[in-house]
């Protein structure tokens, strides 16, 4: 456990959509430097999870406090501007724009540091595509035009969902490399995914989801260990 | 300086040039003033939907506004046309605030809903129980301020402001998050950009030109009936001419309106009696053989259009 | 010094030319006007315009019209273009006319919407606008101080029901119901009509406006008849009128009086349109060629001989806008007879002194310094069933009587 | 005997003829997700059929329903093919199919004017036996009740074709995922050119019965009504056809109502009131609410 204040704290976060209750109380929190993975089946409120904390939507109840202060009634921007982010599990480019357009609009509008989109392009390694359009790009490399315009807001918490899904297996380690890597460097992340050999490379702490509740919190080897876990994945 | 803004200064003078010299060989001051008219509304529409891609139907409903809100400030405060032509893109920038929750709506509903704000806006203005202040379905009559040449020049003026309103938003950090926007509003806001504010502002921008333009309109013509200005074919003419010409480009909307508006006259001339047929066939057949606009001829060709 | 003997130079050229020009006839005299070739207005206006093509043809036909500025016939050159019934494009066209195609006749296209847009062009550059259907009041306010235009057809819509206020009172009717479509036209009419049936002691017991795009009245006619009116007016184009007469054959409802302005302007369109049972007992006024002025006509055919060259050159069946077009060259011809001098001002000068005391097809030609009809009032008639089928017939007032008026009007079988 | 109660009722006859009117046009936006500009010609196009069915053979205006369902579809099908392909190779068919079709307006309305003339024309409302027919006390038109009859039967037909076909099937599968339809072998272009056949037949089965409904008709008469068409299908939100029949109940209700109690904003408070729908429902009043993810 890290000494420091947590960056994120979520507690008893509620949202649900008409009849349908997607999280119902989940609680964790977050410290700077630390990698937490997030699993559950289909439809456990994963991405809900990173929507209400990114800001897509605002929660029906509960609190998000990010470097102690509230901010769950601040609008998507706002947030991204104090230095949350996010990757879309399906990307969402900009795809009438330039790969480098892509990541200037990031880079120009978070505010504050002045950040090189072109250094960002040669760190996620797509420096050569830089005047193509987005559009013209194959899957994983939207995936990664996604996680450099997330970067380039220069962001202290990530939230990253399934990344993963539909990346090769080299791929998947050095992406597994770049994520850790990220947090050494001090960030915080919160990794949603589905893929738990990719989840144990990254991370060892673990939050197991289901039907909008905390099913299972702590290490990964004893998530694999708990039936109700096992039942979760495998029953449902 | 970007590029966009070199080559917006030179389509600026190129118009500037054209519409001051013109008039010398050309006698037909009026069909002039309705090509600019047309050519700024034509910019005014492609902010907001060229830019960020919400097309609104009812876009007359701002040239409108505008023609009344001149009008007003002419009958009642007997303000000079000039301030009055303020005024009206200031009535056309207050209806664009009271329609800013129109934007939670997406693609064919805001449309719609947007078309449906200028027929209520439309009804209202024609209404005989305001005979009082819009003088209702008896029309505008301002003969004392009429002046042709005043409202020729105001109108260049008006079209030369939405061409560096353009280039300038096209160029900017501001055009980029607008694009953004149109791509991709979710995406927009995780890169930090606040989608509400500047959607509004370009929407109140758009607004803003087409009031300007209606109330020049109004000054111009001097007679109108609310039909006159609020008539469906003006709004449904500038998107024509927008998405002939490109849109989300400067040039776009300045060749298309040139090439549409001008052909239109040329037609009612030559032949007034097919006029409509005409008219219909050609559209039809630029859409099918031409179908990404004429910017896209440029731009197949690798050339950049500002 | 020398940019005083300069301006000398230039001015005396110039008036050289001009004096020059004057003395020099045109070979052609060029009549510019609009007609709306599609939508709303469409109907009226390529009739009208037909009226004054037949015009032209016939005095080409002759070798032209005899302008006294040059004691001398001159062939006319009918430059026409199409507005579509667009304001916009009219007002473009108008001013194409003048500056470009330089005419020296200028005819405004049907109706008030489409003659606004030209009234301040033909002001600006000081050409006279004969304006044959713009009946809208305010294009002749004497505080305009406009000599520039002469409404050559019927008077000013404000004066159109004074005569149908005082039939009603003659009547007996009490109770009136007033029903208007919101545009100038109709809501001047309705508007006369209220304050002169006040003034007479009758009550306007419904009074109010649908938007003119209205085409269902059924709801309407139940909420009238609520009033129990003894008298019902609707005023409104033609596609108004003949939804109200549709609605109203149709709604099982009764009222005494039934009064439509639109038969008296298209009665053959608005028959068709309905069918005849609708039509039967209806009131609306009388205009030519329902009134048919023969005897009284003292300057080109009588009404009779204008519909058979007419219909034998190939017309379709006239009606008012038809005579409305012709009767506006019959005006133009005599403006150009009478003119001393080949300039608009002269022409303008010439019509003021003729008016009064020229009687056309179309009736009494007078106007007053603004240049409104102030000629003739209209009568109110009525559709009465004839052995030769339904005929809209004056009824009131007496002197123009042609029929005995059927007050109430008979329940529908 | 209440004049509201006559609103209500007058309303729900007008608001069937109308959700006649607006079917087609949401079929077609639902299906190919196309503009058509050109749905109130279509219906003027089927009101002259109507015409000259009753004034040149003297046949009760009834007999152009057959007629006109089988030629308009017949016009349908090969209008697909030239239109409607070529439009979706583009960046942006939904938007450009906004211009095609308004020059596809253009020339069906200068075409009319040269075949039908200006002239308004309609047909007298006594070929439905001109008696008015006593419904709950009340007297209404019979040219009102047949056309909210026969209006009621379309779309009741539409519905059967779309709920208990195959090939409705494959047409509501083509409205709610156009990738998917695809990748499951649906003949697109088959279906579709069925669905833009069904659509403009059921304008002109409309048309029909316009001399009654508007009084008169004329070659300029189409955009007006195309306008009045999409308030009516957004209403009941797009893409969905008994949304329709909602919304044409909705505008024909606010109509009538307005008429009598407002007479002078009748035709104002529909398009408020769509208003005001959306911005609580913001895809219509049986649209499926839509994450703003």
């Amino acid at each position: 456990m890290s000494p420091e204040a947590p960056i994120l704290e979520v507690e008893g976060l509620k949202k649900h959509f008409g009849g349908l209750k997607a999280l119902d109380g989940v609680s964790f929190s977050i410290h700077p430097g630390e990698i937490l993975g997030l699993a559950g089946p289909n439809g456990s409120g994963k991405t809900t999870c990173i929507n209400a904390i990114s800001g897509v939507f605002r929660v029906d109840g509960g609190q998000i406090r990010y470097l102690g202060q509230p901010i769950q009634h601040l609008p998507a921007y706002r947030r991204v501007r104090h230095g949350i982010n996010r990757t879309f599990q399906v990307p969402r480019p900009f795809l009438g724009l330039t790969v480098l357009e892509n990541v200037m609009v990031a880079a120009t509008y978070r505010g504050g540091r002045n950040v090189n989109p072109r250094h960002i392009l040669e760190d996620i390694g797509l420096a050569e595509h830089a005047d193509r359009p987005a559009r013209s790009l194959n899957s994983s490399q939207q995936k990664m035009l996604g996680l450099a315009r997330a970067l380039a807001t220069h962001p202290r918490l990530l939230l990253v969902d399934e990344i993963g899904a539909g990346l090769n297996p080299v791929e998947l380690s050095s992406m597994a490399e770049r994520l850790r890597s990220y947090a050494e460097q001090g960030m915080a992340l919160l990794v949603v995914e589905h893929l738990m050999d990719f989840l144990d490379r990254v991370t060892d702490r673990l939050l197991v989801m289901d039907a909008g509740n905390t099913l299972f919190s702590g290490k990964l080897q004893q998530a694999t260990e708990d039936s109700r876990v096992i039942e979760a994945f495998l029953g449902g | 300086m970007p590029k966009t803004w070199r080559s917006t200064a030179v389509i600026v003078a190129i118009t500037l040039l054209t519409f001051v010299f013109v008039p010398y060989i050309y006698n037909n001051q009026f069909l002039l003033f309705n090509m600019m008219m047309y050519m700024a509304l034509a910019l005014g529409l492609n902010i907001i939907y060229g830019y960020t891609g919400y097309l609104p139907f009812g876009y007359v409903g701002f040239f409108g506004a505008g023609a009344y809100g001149g009008a007003l400030a002419i009958t009642f405060l007997h303000w000079s046309p000039y301030l009055a032509v303020i005024v009206g893109g200031g009535a056309a920038v207050l209806v664009g605030m009271i329609l800013i929750p129109l934007f939670r709506l997406s693609g064919a509903y805001f449309s719609i809903a947007n078309l449906a704000a200028a027929e209520a806006l439309y009804y209202i203005v024609a209404n005989p129980h305001l005979e009082s202040i819009t003088q209702g379905p008896y029309g505008i009559s301002l003969p004392q301020v009429y002046d042709p040449n005043g409202a020729y020049w105001t109108m260049l003026f008006i079209l030369l402001f939405a061409l560096v309103l353009s280039g300038f938003i096209r160029g900017s950090r501001f055009g980029l998050a607008l694009a953004a926007i149109r791509e991709n509003p979710l995406s927009a806001s995780m890169s930090g950009v606040n989608v509400v504010k500047l959607r509004s502002i370009s929407w109140l921008l758009s607004a803003l030109v087409a009031g300007l333009a209606g109330a020049t309109f109004g000054w111009y013509i001097s007679v109108f009936y609310p039909e006159t200005v609020f008539g469906l074919g003006i709004g449904v003419f500038t998107i024509v001419f927008v998405l002939f010409g490109g849109i989300g480009t400067v040039l776009g909307p300045i060749v298309g309106t040139l090439i549409l508006y001008g052909a239109y006259n040329y037609i009612g001339i030559s032949t007034p009696q097919y006029f409509q047929l005409v008219y219909g066939l050609i559209i039809v057949l630029l859409v099918l053989f031409l179908p990404n606009g004429l910017v896209s001829l440029a731009k197949r060709r690798g050339i950049d259009v500002p | 010094m020398i940019r005083k003997t300069l301006l000398l130079m230039i001015l005396g050229v110039s008036s050289l030319i001009f004096s020059l020009g004057a003395w020099a006839a045109p070979s052609v005299i060029k009549i510019g006007t609009l007609y709306a070739g599609s939508g709303n207005f469409s109907q009226a206006s390529t009739r009208q315009y037909a009226g004054l093509q037949f015009w032209a043809d016939q005095v080409n036909a002759k070798g032209g019209v005899y302008v006294k500025a040059y004691g001398k016939r001159i062939p006319v050159k009918l430059i026409a273009y199409n507005d579509q019934s667009s304001t916009t494009l009219a007002a473009s066209l108008y001013n194409r006319l003048i500056t470009q195609d330089r005419v020296h006749i200028l005819i405004a296209d049907y109706g008030s919407v489409l003659t606004s847009v030209a009234i301040p062009l033909a002001r600006e550059h000081r050409i006279l606008l004969f304006d044959e259907t713009g009946t809208s009041g305010k294009f002749f306010r004497p505080a305009d101080k406009n000599r520039y235009i002469v409404l050559t057809g019927l008077p000013t819509s404000s004066e159109w029901p004074k005569v149908l206020a005082n039939f009603m009172r003659k009547l007996g009717i009490q109770r009136v119901a007033i029903l208007y479509a919101a545009n100038d036209w109709s809501g001047s009419q309705a508007n006369t009509l209220k304050s002169t049936l006040k003034k007479l002691g009758a009550d306007v017991v419904f009074f109010e406006s649908v938007p003119d795009s209205t085409s269902s009245y059924s709801t309407i006619l139940h909420r009238i008849a609520e009033a129990k009116p003894e008298a019902v007016a609707e005023f409104g184009y033609s596609n108004n009128d003949v939804a109200f007469l549709q609605d109203y054959a149709s709604s099982g409802l009764y009222f005494p009086m039934l009064f439509v302005p639109n038969p008296a302007l298209h009665f053959e369109v608005v028959r068709k349109a309905v069918g005849n049972a609708a039509m039967r007992y209806v009131y609306s006024y009388v205009a030519p060629p329902l009134i048919r002025y023969n005897r009284e006509v003292t300057h080109g055919p009588t009404l009779d001989a204008f519909e058979a060259a007419y219909t034998k050159s190939g017309g379709r069946n006239i009606d008012l806008s038809t005579v409305a077009g012709y009767n506006t060259g019959l005006i133009v011809q005599h403006a150009l007879a009478k003119a001393a001098k080949y300039t608009q001002e002269s022409m303008r000068t010439a019509i003021d002194a003729f008016s009064g005391k020229i009687f056309t097809l179309d009736g009494l030609f007078k106007v007053n310094h603004e240049g409104a009809q102030i000629g003739e009032s209209l009568p109110v008639g009525q559709i009465l069933p004839t052995p030769s089928g339904l005929k809209l017939q004056a009824v009131f007032p007496v002197e123009s009587a042609a029929a005995k008026y059927v007050y109430p009007q008979p329940r529908k079988p | 005997m209440s004049l509201f109660e006559y609103a209500v009722l007058a309303g729900l006859f007008y608001g069937l003829y109308f959700a006649l009117v607006g079917v087609g046009l949401n079929l077609i936006f639902g299906v190919m997700r196309i503009i058509n500009l050109a749905h109130g010609d279509f219906l003027m196009l089927g009101a002259y059929g109507a015409f000259y069915i009753y004034h040149l053979l003297g046949w009760n205006p009834l007999w152009a329903i057959p007629i006109e369902l089988v030629v308009f579809l017949g016009l349908g099908l090969p209008l697909y093919y030239l239109l409607v392909p070529r439009l979706q190779k583009s960046g942006d068919p939904e938007m450009l199919s906004f211009i095609l079709f308004f020059g596809l307006s253009q020339v069906i309305e200068a075409l009319a004017v040269f075949a039908f003339g200006n002239d308004q024309r309609s047909i007298p409302t006594s070929v439905f036996g001109g008696a008015p027919i006593h419904i709950a006390g009340q007297i209404y038109p019979s040219s009102w009740v047949v056309s909210a009859a026969v209006a009621l039967i379309g779309i009741v037909l539409i519905y059967l074709y779309l709920y208990h076909t195959r090939a409705g099937r494959a047409t509501r599968a083509i409205m709610t995922e156009r990738s998917e339809a695809v990748v499951t072998g649906i003949s697109v272009h088959r279906v579709s050119a069925v669905a833009f056949g069904i659509g403009i037949a059921s304008a002109a089965l409309a048309g029909i019965f316009s001399p009654f409904m508007f009084g008169a008709i004329e070659p300029s008469m189409g955009l007006g009504i195309t306008v009045t068409s999409f308030v009516i299908i957004v209403i009941g939100s797009l893409g969905n056809p008994l949304g329709t029949v909602l919304g044409g109940i909705l505008y024909g209700e606010a109509l009538m109502l307005m008429q009598t109690f407002l007479t002078s904003w009748s035709e104002m408070f529909p398009y408020v009131l769509l208003i005001l729908i959306l911005l609580v429902k913001p895809s219509g009043l049986l649209g499926k609410a839509v994450r703003s993810a």
